[in-house]
């Protein structure tokens, strides 16, 4: 039998047996056990290292706020550092290893700082390892590093599924203890839609670990019936295993659901869901969470909470202790006393801090009145006690209670602070709760079960659901407590975070520092900072520096909490979102005729592209790329410019709504006509340009870039509705809805002339540059022609509805293959805007103004227009401000680089003498040599000079000749032509 | 007779599945126009459309269904689709000859795709993604709200009691149905 | 955070786009003898209230609606929301 | 008193109990020199130098709550000076060379640790302005170091090389980058400032400003007036506030940023990455918790906390480029309210207000500058003239024209 402290009753079905391994060794436990619960009942005490000293660690609670029991949970990629025994559900063939040792967890090497703690008191790293300078990134702080952190990632890509989802209900209960499971009810009852969820995998909170009777029979009985009734009702959803781990604005609340945790292996479901729900109202009934006592050596494996020792006793059939002594300063812990001894385990004493008569009877145990437990013995475990009275007393466990705090924590997370009642010694809910929210029962300090069931059913009907029927019946048990927050007479050190060795005399060291203010005793001692967050020592820290100021405790300050109220894994936050749908693709409507012919694609915000189209004995991208930009200016090329935005424009008012977005003049666009137009943002930088194409008498098409097509919708929304809002004008985004491709090229014409049906004149009569017109193609495909060039050539944008867009992208290279037309792709299509000298992203990157561009004079002064004004601020027109020029290299075999500096020739290469920089560069199969794009002070005025490009940052620099940014056809005769 | 001739590829054309109970498919031909109203011209835009559909408007964020099947959403105060089946590509003009100039009208059939989803655990499946509240007191039949899944702008329709029709970006066709089908399968039991 | 819409009801924020300080309705009279220090002071300066806030809020992931919600800077909480169009008319925009 | 390993070593065995408070506590007196207004980073570094480099010592820094409560002790401490444009890069490298010493400078050790800052690209024009940013660094005397995909490769091979939807085709390293344990900062400039005479007063509020005819004269508090012949203004986060009190709009919104931690680990970054197709940057502290943030929320705010959406999004980008941090657990997120300023850069200026000086707009780069602020403020309020690396900070840049844009996001602060 390897289960040597189970004992009977509990939750559990002892009739199925789980194997389960820690560090290595099998072991056995039942349904219904936590790895807490099953490592005690197989004797296990000692399960880890704390943080700073290495000391060793034991179970210390039975709940989510537990800053010991920290195991490392299955293996290989799935391997989950730091995760708390007292709430892993076990499920057979668990693996947990404990963690944060060097050797193993019986002879940890690093132990060896337990015995220099003397020098390591709060904040010694303040102090030292400041010389020689070197060393701290060479040795120290890897030092210090190594021995910190606790458990390890695997390294591996987490193979778990993660999903999201939003709910949506009336009341949101958190907790389903006994205040939680009644507010639910009554709710319910009254027809409210109620969501109750629980981070237990067992609702009925307490009631599960406790031995009280609800309506004559026992609590957790009491609670499957509800729960039962609830489930039934289809206004409910129930969430068992559904942490609530933060309360953001307006109602909106974060639930993590573990789906299959208590699995071994998700089998391909989600792991965690994470919910965000909103909820009108919520009912915060989390409960509380009882806090220890400091005293010396108060640190050992075996020494517990006492709701958790009864907690093990009651609802998991498992007795922590062969004998429990029992140390506390209120009502309740007797109630574990009692619970212990009605289970057979022996009592051998209850001290109690209070020089007051027992609570109850406790059969066999001595009652050691006003005294304390002063000292502990038991290296990996405990074996002794010692009192403030001399006594000493044989012990493997003890159960020590210093009163409860309330789980207020979420009604922090936006504006409350908490109050402290005297009555209850505790923090409890301040008046300022999130909207929304009200708090019943223990976490609202009502700390018997009577009162928890009636603020339950209370606050449910203050909500305005009521419900008729009787409120169960139950006791109010004695909960008298007198704070004791730590035991002066000890002489060792007495712990107060235990997870990051947080003693009493570190906080008097702070307070000693002067480092008072709450914040700066938790900063600089780093209490309350570890995973538990310091749920079980926040406030007997908190106590003890109001001790050394000599103030109360509210005079000293609070601890607020922030969300999450526990750790949530980053993969649950990322949900699906991660990999290659972290964010949606959008493809061209090309993309599969381009996928089968030899596409190499590019990410261009959400869009894929193709960048370019190898053929078969390219050697590389550039060859491909040369040969589609000397062969569209030779003949003709093709490329899908979909991604470009569009806008249908339709009103009255819409050409002056145009005049009033772009900088320059569109009041006097024909019908027919595309003009290209520069949009400024107010405060006078370029922003976007394009084109935009008047096809009716009230009804235009506006071009966007790629980059900024949903932006410039935007503020296009913005113009119309809150600056010009009685203007007739009509947005909606057509950028999808449209196929669109440039034919390229002295045979364009030729090419569109085999597609564009007859009936229209192609001619560049009829249809000359910058023109345009809705058009048939195919035999009566409705289509659209621009006559548009961002090459610099002879060229059309020619435009079908999208569903044809990929059979259209098939007929003009059909149509074009007597003129061996060519796919090309984004990488092309950039060489051929830098021969011709057009501004893209790389020179409208919202830092230049129309002036550096050099369409300063595109700037209308002669209307109103959306950065006219703050674009002729002073400084913004400066003679020496810079601009726009081409680059080429004066060693016309050196290739540029993109992001150079310019440098005059002679000068240090230093910021003064910085006099531009190289925005883009491209080898140009054309000119056959590199050439660049680039912003030069007074760069206008001084063509042919010659300067240095410099690159430290790639050990190069060359010289440059400024020269026109229009490489090709300056004149432009072939796109006219 | 022309020389060359297009086929119509909508991106999700031929999709259909049926998962954790819910069928989901693509449905064919289903054209879009929006309806813009003019400004000052309201009252004559919303006559138009009630002589040309013989359903008036709804109010913002409802859907009616015209006697000729057309479904009339109302987006906002003065935007409204007409979602109907139309094979080819004129489904613009078909509208635009009906209301006679009272209402600015765009194509917007190719800028969207739809999927279809009937079937019990509709609800069930929607609620990992939709961040509107489905339930039938609050999001009833014939209901309809532009909002956003998985990064995706996203037009839902509630059009029977189990029965919902999605738009999305066209674009973003493939990974709208990956969006739709990842959630039948994250809460299909077997 | 949720934007009661008045034409749709109850949104989260995350479908709305954020702008800024409603005063960016007032564009200055561009004609205006002070017009470069009245667009200095709207293009840059901002009362920036720890209290009451104005402000502009696009519903990108909705109706294309942009709106004036007053919400409180310190608390979050949200008082009113209309519908930017209806505000810059009252605020003498309709030229 | 002077820390030392022998200090530690001979307090250690006398029971710890020599040890004096790191700054002292007094009561403002009625009249300064200079009070400074936030006895956060910025402010206490100000006082520190003009105590140490210009002699002045008849100082006040008043602190409405705890020193260091402000972003000082809210951010996540990244050191780095990576910036392009004239106007800031000089200063910022102004300031990683002062955090290089500045442990031996006032005797407490901050944790400097220089373990890289790399920031991720993801395509060409990406790279071209990383490129250009690299160089403009080089010029001001900085370091920077280009990497391709393979390189990363090898030396982080936990970031997603082969299933990313934006991959990975570089990054930009400054090798002298890196992390500062942020509230040794405040505490070791107060205890520099205040051994040498700078009173450092908590719970202090400032609820006004004494001006006449166009003079600043001093201040109103919480603790009563304090009379000053200067007064300067330190408080981001606060500004807006703050100097409503003087009746000044500032091209300054509040916003709130969070932050992240996660629960301790065994070392797995070597330093700070940043992500260049999503909001998510990381480091990891000596504790072993990941410290990481992404975004703003994006609407003005005073409220020290954020919402959902944005950290939702902050853990996809982090997914995104590292999915084996899947498994490892947000223990803490909290808020800083930030200074955005109308073009991402900030403000060490004074005022059209005789007496009054003004220090802000940091953004959510404050913690990098601390030292060269406090550097250039103390120059600023003791010569009156600004620091040479710090010209450009003025309020009236606007008006003139003169941005200082590093992200080309104009004038929406949330953008920046």
């Amino acid at each position: 039998m390897s289960q040597v402290n189970r004992i009977k009753g509990g939750l559990i079905d002892p009739a199925t047996e789980i194997t389960f391994t820690f560090n290595g060794k099998a072991m056995q436990g039942h349904p219904g056990d936590t790895l807490a619960s099953a490592l005690l009942a197989n004797g296990q005490r000692l399960v880890g290292r704390s943080f700073k000293y290495h000391r060793p660690r034991g179970i210390f609670t039975a709940g989510s706020e537990e800053p010991n029991a920290l195991v490392e949970l299955r293996k290989g990629a799935t391997q989950e550092p730091n995760t708390r025994a007292t709430v892993t559900e076990l499920f057979d063939g668990l693996e947990a290893r404990s963690q944060n040792h060097r050797g193993s967890l019986e002879f940890d090497l690093m132990a060896v700082t337990d015995l220099l703690s003397p020098f390591l008191s709060a904040g010694f790293y303040y102090k030292t390892f400041m010389w020689p300078r070197a060393f701290w990134e060479k040795l120290y702080e890897p030092a210090i590093r190594a021995s910190a952190g606790l458990g390890r990632l695997s390294m591996e890509e987490d193979p778990d599924r993660y999903d999201k989802g939003y709910l949506h209900c009336d009341l949101l209960v958190i907790g389903a203890g006994p205040a939680g499971l009644m507010a639910a009810r009554t709710a319910a009852r009254a027809g409210a839609r109620v969501i109750l969820a629980d981070e237990d995998f067992v609702m009925g909170g307490r009631l599960n670990a406790e031995t009280l009777e609800v309506d004559g029979k026992p609590g957790s009985d009491w609670a499957v019936g509800v729960v039962a009734e609830l489930a039934a009702m289809a206004n409910v959803r129930l969430m068992p295993r559904s942490t609530v781990y933060g309360a953001y604005d307006h109602g909106v609340y974060g639930v993590l659901e573990r789906c299959t945790d208590h699995l071994a292996t998700s089998g391909g479901k989600p792991r965690q869901v994470l919910w965000r729900v909103y909820a009108r109202h919520a009912v915060l009934a989390a409960g509380a969470t009882e806090r220890p006592v400091a005293f010396g050596n108060n640190d050992r494996p075996g020494v517990m909470l006492a709701g958790a020792v009864r907690a093990y006793a009651n609802r998991w059939g498992v007795a922590p202790g062969r004998r429990v002594a029992v140390f506390t300063n209120n009502d309740d812990g007797w109630r574990t006393a009692a619970d212990l001894v009605a289970k057979g385990i022996e009592v051998p004493a209850v001290i109690d801090t209070r020089d007051a008569p027992a609570v109850c009877d406790v059969p066999g145990a001595r009652h050691v009145r006003g005294a304390a437990v002063m000292d502990t013995r038991g290296r990996k475990g405990l074996r002794q006690i010692t009192l403030t009275d001399g006594q000493m007393i044989d012990a493997d466990c003890l159960a020590v209670s210093g009163g409860w705090n309330p789980n207020l924590h979420l009604t922090c997370h936006q504006r409350g602070r908490p109050e402290w009642r005297d009555d209850l010694a505790a923090f409890v809910p301040g008046r300022e709760l999130p909207p929304g929210m009200v708090v019943a029962g223990a976490a609202n300090g009502a700390m018997t079960l009577a009162a928890a069931l009636r603020e339950g059913c209370a606050v449910a009907e203050t909500l305005g659901y009521a419900d008729k029927s009787d409120l169960p019946r139950a006791e109010d048990e004695p909960r008298d407590c007198a704070p004791v927050w730590h035991v002066p007479q000890s002489r060792a050190r007495a712990w107060l975070d235990l997870q990051n060795d947080v003693t009493v005399k570190d906080v008097k060291q702070a307070h000693q520092e002067g480092f008072r203010a709450v914040e700066h005793l938790k900063r600089y001692t780093t209490l309350g900072m570890a995973t538990d967050q310091g749920k079980t020592a926040n406030i007997p820290a908190l106590a003890i520096m109001a001790e050394c100021t000599g103030r109360t405790i509210p005079e000293t300050g609070t601890t607020i909490f922030r969300p999450p109220y526990t750790p949530v894994p980053i993969g649950a936050l990322a949900g699906r979102a991660r990999g290659r749908a972290f964010r949606p693709y959008r493809l061209t409507p090309s993309h599969r005729w381009a996928e089968a012919h030899g596409a190499t694609f590019v990410e261009v915000g959400n869009w894929l592209r193709a960048q370019w189209f190898a053929r078969d004995g390219e050697q590389g991208w550039r060859d491909s790329v040369d040969r589609e930009v000397l062969m569209t200016r030779g003949s003709v090329g093709i490329c899908d410019v979909t991604t470009l935005g569009k806008i249908d424009i339709q009103g009255r008012d819409a050409g002056e709504f145009l005049n009033r977005v772009y900088c320059n003049g569109f009041a006097t666009l024909a019908v027919g006509k595309v003009r290209y137009g520069l949009m400024l943002r107010e405060d006078g930088i370029a922003y976007d340009d394009g084109t935009t194409a008047r096809m009716g008498e009230n009804h235009y098409v506006m071009t966007t870039t790629t980059a900024n097509a949903v932006t410039v919708f935007r503020r296009l929304e913005f113009a119309r509705q809150c600056l010009w809002p009685d203007l007739d004008v009509h947005l909606i985004s057509t950028t999808d809805g449209w196929a669109q491709f440039a034919v390229a090229g002295p045979n364009a014409r030729k090419l569109l002339r085999k597609v564009v049906d007859t009936e229209h004149d192609l001619s560049n009569e009829a249809f000359p540059f910058m023109g345009c017109g809705e058009v048939t193609v195919c035999g009566g495909m409705p289509a659209r022609l621009f006559r548009i060039s961002f090459s610099g050539e002879l060229a059309y944008e020619v435009a079908v509805p999208a569903r044809f867009g990929n059979a259209m992208m098939g007929v003009l290279m059909e149509a074009g293959r007597e003129f061996d037309a060519v796919p090309y792709g984004t990488e092309a299509l950039g060489v051929m805007r830098i021969e011709k000298g057009h501004a893209a992203g790389n020179e409208l990157n919202g830092q230049t103004t129309a002036h550096n561009l050099g369409m300063g004079r595109m700037v209308s002064r002669k209307k109103d227009c959306i950065g006219n004004v703050l674009s002729q601020r002073p400084e913004m027109l400066r003679d020496d401000a810079v601009k726009l020029v081409g680059l080429r290299p004066v060693d016309r075999a050196t290739g540029l680089i993109s992001g150079s500096h310019f440098i005059g020739q002679g000068d240090a290469a230093t910021m003064e003498n910085d006099q531009g920089w190289m925005s883009s560069v491209a080898y140009s199969p054309s000119l056959e040599h590199s050439i660049g794009l680039g912003f030069l002070k007074r760069g206008d005025a001084r063509m042919g000079e010659i300067l240095r490009a410099v690159s430290p940052v790639h050990g190069r620099e060359m010289e440059v000749e400024v020269v026109s940014a229009h490489f090709i056809d300056p004149d432009g005769e072939r796109l006219r032509g | 007779m022309a020389e060359y001739t297009l086929q119509a590829e909508p991106p999700l054309a031929g999709a259909e599945m049926e998962i954790a109970g819910v069928r989901l498919w693509a449905p064919a031909d289903l054209a879009l126009v929006s309806l813009a109203l003019p400004l000052g011209g309201e009252d004559a835009a919303l006559m138009a459309i009630r002589a040309a559909y013989g359903a008036g408007l709804p109010e913002i964020g409802r859907s009616v269904v015209a006697d000729d099947g057309t479904r009339l959403v109302r987006l906002s105060a003065d935007l409204a689709f007409a979602l109907f089946t139309h094979a080819t590509p004129d489904a613009e003009h078909v509208v635009a000859d009906r209301l006679n100039g009272a209402v600015y009208t765009t194509d917007q059939t190719d800028v969207w795709v739809a999927l279809a989803l009937s079937g019990p655990n509709t609800r069930r499946a929607l609620e990992r993604i939709c961040p509107i509240d489905l339930h039938r007191q609050v999001f009833a039949v014939d209901h309809a709200a532009r909002t956003v899944m998985e990064h995706l702008g996203v037009l839902i329709l509630r059009t029977g009691e189990d029965d919902y029709l999605l738009l999305s970006a066209s674009s973003s066709a493939k990974s709208f149905l990956h969006a739709v089908e990842v959630s039948l399968t994250n809460v299909n039991q077997t | 955070m949720i934007i009661n819409h008045p034409l749709l009801g109850p949104r989260d924020a995350a479908e709305f786009v954020y702008l800024g300080d409603a005063a960016l309705i007032d564009r200055p009279d561009w004609q205006a003898a002070e017009a470069a220090e009245a667009f200095h002071a709207y293009g840059y300066l901002r009362d920036n209230p720890a209290g009451a806030h104005q402000e502009l809020w696009y519903h990108e992931q909705g109706d294309r609606s942009w709106l004036v919600v007053t919400r409180d800077t310190v608390s979050h909480e949200i008082t009113q929301v209309e519908l930017a169009r209806d505000v810059a008319r009252a605020r003498g925009r309709s030229r | 008193m002077r820390y030392s390993a022998f200090k530690i070593l001979r307090e250690g065995l006398t029971g710890n109990k020599g040890w004096t408070p790191v700054w002292r506590d007094p009561d403002p007196k009625p009249e300064y020199d200079i009070v400074i207004i936030g006895g956060g980073g910025h402010g206490l570094a100000t006082a520190y130098y003009l105590a140490k480099e210009f002699g002045l010592r008849n100082i006040a820094v008043l602190e409405k709550g705890w020193i260091g409560s402000g972003n000082v002790g809210r951010n996540t401490t990244i050191i780095r000076s990576n910036y392009m444009l004239p106007g800031n890069e000089p200063f910022y490298e102004m300031s990683l060379k002062l955090w290089e010493g500045l442990e031996q400078d006032f005797n407490y050790n901050a944790m400097v640790s220089q373990r890289s800052i790399l920031n991720l690209f993801h395509s060409d024009a990406q790279r071209d302005a990383f490129v250009r940013r690299a160089n403009a660094m080089f010029l001001a005397g900085a370091d920077a170091e280009l990497a391709d995909a393979d390189q990363l490769r090898a030396e982080l091979p936990f970031l997603d090389f082969d299933n990313a939807r934006f991959p990975i085709k570089g990054g930009l390293f400054q090798r002298r980058g890196g992390t500062v344990r942020h509230d040794a900062v405040a505490w070791g400039y107060a205890r520099g400032a205040g051994s040498r005479g700078v009173d450092i007063i908590q719970n202090c509020e400032v609820t006004g400003f004494d001006i006449e005819n166009g003079k600043c004269r001093g201040v109103e508090t919480t603790r009563g007036a304090i009379r000053a012949r200067k007064v300067a203004v330190c408080v981001a986060g606060s500004s807006g506030r703050v100097m409503a009190l003087a009746g000044m709009r500032l091209p300054i919104e509040s916003h709130v940023l969070q932050a992240f931690v996660t629960e301790g680990l065994k070392p797995v970054l070597p330093g700070v990455i940043t992500f260049g197709a999503g909001h998510f940057y990381v480091s990891q502290s000596d504790k072993g918790g990941l410290v990481f943030g992404g975004d703003i929320d994006g609407y003005n705010s005073y409220a020290q906390r954020g919402n959902l959406p944005v950290v939702e999004d902050v853990a996809e980008g982090g997914m995104a480029i590292m999915p084996m941090i899947g498994r490892a657990r947000l223990l803490r997120s909290w808020g800083g309210i930030m200074d955005m300023s109308m073009d991402g850069s900030p403000f060490i200026d004074r005022t059209h207000i005789d007496g009054l000086y003004f220090n802000g707009g940091w953004c959510y780069g404050g913690f990098k500058a601390t030292p060269a602020s406090g550097l250039c403020y103390a120059h600023l309020l003791a010569k009156d003239a600004p620091h040479p690396v710090a010209t450009e900070m003025r309020l009236d840049r606007f008006a003139r024209g003169h941005l200082i844009d590093e992200k080309g996001m104009g004038n929406q602060p949330n953008l920046h």
